[in-house]
């Protein structure tokens, strides 16, 4: 798993990879959590795009960022959803809870 | 039968092998992907609930066919034993929350019982024993 | 340890678990590949070889951390060990032919040597025993 | 594993999907020397795009199509090598006994 963050256009993009589990959501909330805090940027957005597997330890660290961006009044936003994350969202009952857009794009448009 | 040590690291070797058996016996991909899923959440309740996250401790899985007769067919499944150590679970705490809140945690359980056509913990000696068992559909039965 | 009876059909289960493990354990993605190979390789030998193509005979894998010192460096690594009970190899066999020739067959061996740093074959009471070994180059280590 | 055969412009097209290891690299063989005997095209292709691993018994079996072809005359190539397909080969040093091309209209059109 590698996950690394930049700014762009009033917007923090973070970048993840390879397989969120248990072993690595720990760093991913952390990394996640810290950046929000100390970028205080309106958007956040991860692009999940090159993310293999998420087990419910990754979306709870998603549920997370979710409500640090949203105390702070930032838009909490995912892109690039495989279908392998898509369903794992969907199972959990909160694919309707996060702001979803299918690339960078149109979600810096959004 | 693949033995290991609950560091979870080792969690995604074990879903590379699951999502393969289950290619090899012939589920459809989305049914590989939710197999591999529930028994990933599965090894990760077992080293953080039943082993407190200590990451030396044995895991144990077996893996066999199982069969049932399902409105006058047989359908063939795969059965998949999970084996630890801890102590005792507490058949009280083996509950999901409710989806209808939004915040982490409580979702493993959902996701096991949202693919596997039998779920069962059983305390056998110093054991637990988790029995995941999931049936193929007639038409794409290779076993 | 990963145990699993003869039948060539869980030569791509072994595969997958392997490649994955590899990739966990920090080798480049070729280094992968070409351990998966050379275990996918072994395997099917001692299907052949070793059982005679007999599908429900046992095979165990055992796997580990290997270290070497080299050029002052420890280097760390993964090390595999295959047994099967079939009868005793017979070390005068255990050649690959030469590459100079177009023929099938023969070319396992091979690779098996191109991506180990050690192979090893020995017979140890009624169990043959291959140890395949890996090291990984410094920079990439995560073990 | 999955392979199937069609014809087009005297050439007999093979498609092979998934891996090919010691489960099945005995179809792979019998199929394509059987197809190779009936049709008597002057071109065999493999397409090898959708093969994901290959092994030895699997490279064996390409030599033996290699030379069934030989034996009627035709021509015997490959195409879409994957990077672990082309290994293989290169390591049994038979990369350069193959005819091989990128994709089909390349060997199509030479
Ligand atoms: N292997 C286990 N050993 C002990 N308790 C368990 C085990 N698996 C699940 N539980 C209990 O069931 C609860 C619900 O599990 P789960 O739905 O996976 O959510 P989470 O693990 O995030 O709490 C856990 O909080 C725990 O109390
Ligand atoms: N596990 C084994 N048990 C017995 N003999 C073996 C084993 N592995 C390899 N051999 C011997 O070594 C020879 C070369 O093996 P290999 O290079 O893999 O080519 P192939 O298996 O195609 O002959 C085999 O033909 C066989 O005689």
């Amino acid at each position: 798993m590698q996950i690394s963050a930049r700014r762009h256009d009033k917007t923090t993009i973070f970048d993840l990879s390879g397989d969120i589990d248990f072993a690595n959501s720990p760093v991913v909330r952390e990394s996640v959590l810290r950046e929000i805090r100390e970028s205080r940027t309106p958007r956040v957005l991860l692009n999940l795009s090159q993310v293999r597997y998420m087990d419910s330890s990754g979306v709870a660290s998603l549920v997370e960022g979710l409500k640090a961006s949203r105390d702070l009044g930032s838009r909490f936003i995912l892109v690039g959803l495989s279908t392998s994350t898509r369903d794992v969202l969907q199972l959990s009952r909160l694919i309707k809870v996060f702001e979803i857009y299918d690339n960078e794009e149109q979600a810096m448009a959004s | 039968m693949l033995a290991l040590y609950s560091n979870p690291k080792w969690l995604s070797v074990t879903r590379a092998a699951v999502d393969r058996l289950a290619e090899v016996l012939g589920f459809p991909v989305e049914q590989c992907r939710s197999i591999t899923r529930a028994v990933d959440e599965a090894l990760t309740n077992i080293v953080r609930h039943s082993y407190r996250n200590r990451p030396d401790q044995p895991i144990a899985m077996y893996f066999r066919k199982a069969h049932r007769r399902q409105d006058g067919q047989v359908q063939q499944g795969l059965e998949i034993l999970l084996c630890d150590r801890g102590p005792a679970v507490e058949a009280c705490k083996l509950q999901g929350r409710s989806l209808d809140e939004i915040r982490p945690g409580g979702l493993g359980l959902h996701f096991i019982r949202q693919a596997m056509n039998t779920v069962e913990f059983t305390r056998k000696g110093p054991t637990n024993r988790l029995r995941l068992v999931k049936y193929l559909a007639q038409e794409n039965s290779v076993l």
